[in-house]
């Protein structure tokens, strides 16, 4: 568990050192965002229907962009061989790389959101709809995420398959996540929606950490 | 050992800024004076807008000025690249923040006066998008120059950054307009100029004129804190 | 770390078998080493000295053979085994990002433990890198990143160390820094095992010199 | 001529070895479009109105992701410094990588795109101008982005920044892109669109390889 | 290339100085290598011997001082002064996905020619690589990728050889067949500076020891 907070900790350290990092993260997903109306056409009533799919979708692809060298980096330098040969889990270690993930990109991104909701006429409780899927939902595409970047990695063609697997199971949450928003409209019921995010949460949680820690060993070889 | 060829330019810079920013001062303390009470007092309310109308004295002097900033970076960036100025370096990373401050005024103030004309803090009208795409260029040159560990890496590359964004922005904004003209949203009011009485042009020079005054006297007085850093930096890694 | 016993080797290998991708690297190497003993691993480029120390250090997984800590198959606990090791590999395993210092006590923490600073500076100063210690390692000279890694090594405390070519990189001055530590280090009952091309300056050290 | 031409087999010829790194993005194209009917609901005309839009958004995304690494492995494992110290102008150079990755991400997104445009409810004359947009508008893409990859080399958190800066200047070319499909409902002029995208290609063609040796030479201090 | 003029020196380097991350790193440094002629650059960890190397590349702009190659100032015309180098650095600028054979083919066709495949099979009997040219580099050693890298340089047939520490990981075999090359190399006219903490063996090799 020391082990645990202290990769945690170095990582939000780093991070916090210099929060323009952070920032960089946020303005992108503002940037990516605002290419939607400039692609689809300014009308707002197409604009609110598609608002909870371009923000999952630039929520997915912020994470990505930010998850691709999450262990690339320590792999190239060498630092990987220091993480497998810790004496404690490697399984800790890679949530340890995931949860510093969330918390500098998930977390903000789910913040910044309902920001943007209202540039896309979002009514108020759509938008916070949209902050509580994306806070439950995020935690999932950084593991998942942090799992295809451990599968890449001096990967062969075997790993790159499992990568391109491992993509898709984003796809429930994004559905989820983005269809919560939806049943403010059509009547239905929130909470389950996100129960379910929940849910996929957990089985991520439950599941990756292993996959990527195999991932990781395979790696070290 | 400080770094003498380095800082004689900013050295003579020092001396120029000092001579001017007390008069800079003034002025600027002087027009906005003026320039207020032009615009909050003198000038009549707008009989379609009515008192709102009176952001407009602060929303398109800073609409013009993020623009001129961003001609200033592209100046700066080329005499950077190709005369190697060190000052230019300094002051462009002094300039670039004040730039994105003024975008961002146009853009809070166009909002706050998009609620009462539009019903909406945000419509997607074509100079409102272009204005935010400027903003964007703005964040990437502050990101890109702070981004390295060594300054004079991140100048550079910001510097080749704003002269390839100085080249698209005419190309952005045509883009943008035809953009919007193509989705014509036909319920909102377009933001078209209007026809500008004298009533308002007069106050509205006098505050356009005074927001170039403070972007200088802005502008100045950041590359010296930048000139500062940097000097105090060497010591730093001499030591 | 439990107290040497100095007659009784420490380490046991029997037997062990590596192959990569493929192809046998080497087959049937046993050795023993005791406490305060250096073991230098020769021979000519490609002959597995690399691949020896990742087998010993479970980075690589054995074809055959067995690994022995005090009397305990490492494979049935590598944790343990694990907390026993330094590791210096043939990259360095820093991060350019952070600073010397950042480096040094983040290694020590992701063992489990936080450095003491008076150990810290006791490893800046052996390998001569209190002037650097607050400078980004990206901005560091060949040999200023391979003496961090060194003093990463030595501030471990472990009693075993895993050194993949350590000269790498050292001038002479550092060189002869990095050989009184060792010395220390097999002086306090340590272990050593090290790849290397040149002469580690140890004295009775053993070597083992593989052939391809 | 030779040297473009070696290095861009050499960068084909590396993707080739792993091909993974492409399906990864193509895969991601792929989640990232397919989430907006499934988070809009199965509407065939307003799928069928943001359609371009959409995937004109998403392929830009697609593009940026695998930019990341264009001159990182180089300049990490030290070749870089080989293409700085080739007798022949880095512009060149430069290009060539621009080249490699349009034909390994642009190529095969815009090969891609129809197929997605499908399941948009896509007419086939629409189908076909999308995937001559996408042809004519990725180089655009893969250039500009080629320059914010330069001019990040070396930088901190790489890929995001280098989104943030790319993306603003590929709104041009998302804007045509994105709306040459829609002249086909409008009744407009494709033609006119797809000459002003290979316009917008050939004032990227003319500037950015400048930019982008001026910035590699940056990173090689 | 011209044909060597034995008694100029063709490479004149005058009062060279550099600074790295605002720190100077060297000053007013001289000197003049003709044909045949080797130098040696030596001294500290971080005393300036990589920066001075990628000075005389151009890769580091020198703050001061001059480069003068065959009459003419190189800044004057990078590409001509590129065309006659050879480099290696500390990273061996490997692509570790390709194969032997394909990097050293790769790295001649990015210097504008394709190289004959005679002159391939001599570079790779020279580092003993001809069982590993179909093997993916990644898989190689350390001293087997050293040793494609040096003969990456000899394939160039460039008259200047710029290389830094080029006998790192190379084993006593490896490090006498470099030699053997580099004298050949010296021996053909050529010049070669290199920075090293060991002795390269050339006999009446010149030194330079920069100081930090
Ligand atoms: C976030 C919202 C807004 C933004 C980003 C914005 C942006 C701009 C920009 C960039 C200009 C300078 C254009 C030029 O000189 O070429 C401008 C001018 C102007 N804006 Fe706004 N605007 C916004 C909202 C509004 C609103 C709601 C109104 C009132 C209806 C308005 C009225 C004007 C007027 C009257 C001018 C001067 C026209 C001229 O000089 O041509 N703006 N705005
Ligand atoms: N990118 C950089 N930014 C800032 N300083 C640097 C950078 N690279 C090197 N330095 C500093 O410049 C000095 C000279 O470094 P250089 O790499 O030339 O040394 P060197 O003689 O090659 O050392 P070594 O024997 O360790 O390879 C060192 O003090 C180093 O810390
Ligand atoms: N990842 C790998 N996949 C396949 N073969 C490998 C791999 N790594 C090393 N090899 C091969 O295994 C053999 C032993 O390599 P190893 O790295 O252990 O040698 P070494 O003794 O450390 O050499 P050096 O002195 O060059 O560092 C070599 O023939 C090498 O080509
Ligand atoms: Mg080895
Ligand atoms: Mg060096």
């Amino acid at each position: 568990m020391t082990g645990f907070l202290a990769l945690l900790s170095r990582d939000l350290r780093l991070v916090w050192r210099r929060p323009g990092d952070v920032a960089v993260v946020l303005a992108f997903f503002v940037v990516a965002t605002v290419l939607f109306p400039l692609g689809i056409g300014p009308q707002a009533n197409i604009l609110a229907r598609i608002a909870a799919g371009v923000l999952w979708c630039t929520a997915l692809f912020a994470s990505m962009l930010s998850l691709d060298r999450l262990f690339a980096a320590d792999y190239e330098d060498g630092s990987l061989d220091l993480l497998l040969l810790a004496p404690w889990p490697l399984e800790l270690a890679a949530l340890a790389k995931c949860a510093a993930h969330w918390i500098v990109t998930g977390l903000p991104l789910a913040a910044l959101a309902p920001l943007l909701g209202v540039a896309f006429g979002l009514p108020p409780d759509a938008l916070m709809a949209l902050a509580a899927t994306l806070l439950i939902g995020t935690p999932t595409l950084s593991l998942i995420g942090g799992l295809a970047a451990s599968l890449t990695l001096g990967a062969r063609r075997g790993g790159a398959l499992l990568a391109l697997l491992a993509l898709p199971l984003c796809v429930p949450t994004l559905i989820f996540g983005a269809a919560a928003i939806e049943t403010l409209m059509t009547g239905e019921d929130l909470l389950a929606h996100i129960a379910i995010l929940a849910a996929l949460a957990l089985v991520a949680l439950a599941t990756t950490p292993w996959a990527m820690a195999a991932a990781l060993r395979q790696a070290g070889e | 050992m400080a770094d003498l060829h380095f800082l004689a330019n900013p050295a003579r810079f020092r001396r120029f800024s000092q001579r001017v920013l007390p008069g800079l001062t003034f002025a600027t303390v002087l027009g906005f004076a003026v320039g207020l009470y032009l615009a909050l007092l003198q000038s009549p309310p707008d009989y379609q807008q009515g008192e709102t109308v009176r952001i407009m004295f602060v929303h398109v002097p800073s609409a013009w000025l993020s623009m001129a900033g961003y001609a200033l970076l592209a100046a700066l960036g080329a005499s950077l690249l190709v005369w190697r100025h060190p000052l230019a370096a300094l002051m462009a990373r002094a300039a670039a923040p004040v730039g994105a401050c003024f975008a961002l005024v146009c853009l809070a103030t166009g909002s706050l006066w998009g609620r009462p004309m539009w019903g909406a803090y945000w419509v997607w009208d074509a100079r409102l998008t272009s204005m935010l795409l400027l903003f964007f260029l703005y964040l990437g040159h502050i990101a890109l120059s702070r981004a390295y560990d060594d300054p004079d890496r991140g100048d550079r590359a910001a510097a080749i950054l704003a002269l390839v964004g100085v080249i698209n922005l005419p190309i952005i904004k045509f883009s943008v307009d035809w953009w919007n003209t193509l989705h014509q949203p036909a319920s909102l009011m377009r933001l078209d100029a209007p026809a500008i009485h004298p009533a308002i042009l007069m106050p509205l020079l006098w505050m356009a004129g005074s927001f170039l005054l403070l972007f200088i006297l802005l502008v100045l007085v950041r590359t010296e804190t930048e000139i500062d850093r940097r000097r105090l930096e060497i010591a730093d890694q001499n030591a | 770390m439990a107290p040497p016993l100095l007659d009784v080797p420490l380490l046991n290998v029997a037997d062990l078998a590596c192959r990569r991708g493929g192809r046998p690297v080497f087959d049937r190497l046993s050795f023993a080493l005791g406490a305060g003993e250096l073991l230098a691993l020769t021979g000519r480029n490609g002959s597995g000295k690399t691949t020896l120390l990742r087998a010993l250090v479970l980075l690589v997984r054995p074809q055959a053979g067995t690994i022995v800590w005090q009397g305990s198959n490492v494979q049935d606990d590598p944790e343990t085994w694990r907390g026993q090791l330094a590791w210096l590999g043939h990259l360095d395993g820093l991060k350019g990002d952070l600073t010397v210092r950042e480096n040094l006590l983040g290694a020590e923490r992701l063992r489990g433990r936080p450095a003491a600073d008076d150990r810290l500076d006791l490893a800046l100063v052996a390998f001569d890198l209190n002037a650097l210690a607050h400078r980004a390692v990206r901005t560091l000279s060949a040999g200023q990143r391979r003496r961090t890694a060194l003093a990463r090594v030595m501030l471990t405390q472990a009693p075993v160390w895993l050194l993949d070519e350590p000269l790498n990189a050292l001038d002479s001055a550092a060189q002869q820094a990095f050989r009184s530590v060792l010395q220390q280090h097999l002086a306090h009952g340590g272990l050593a095992i090290a790849a290397t091309h040149a002469d580690l300056g140890v004295p009775n050290a053993r070597t083992l010199e593989l052939t391809a």
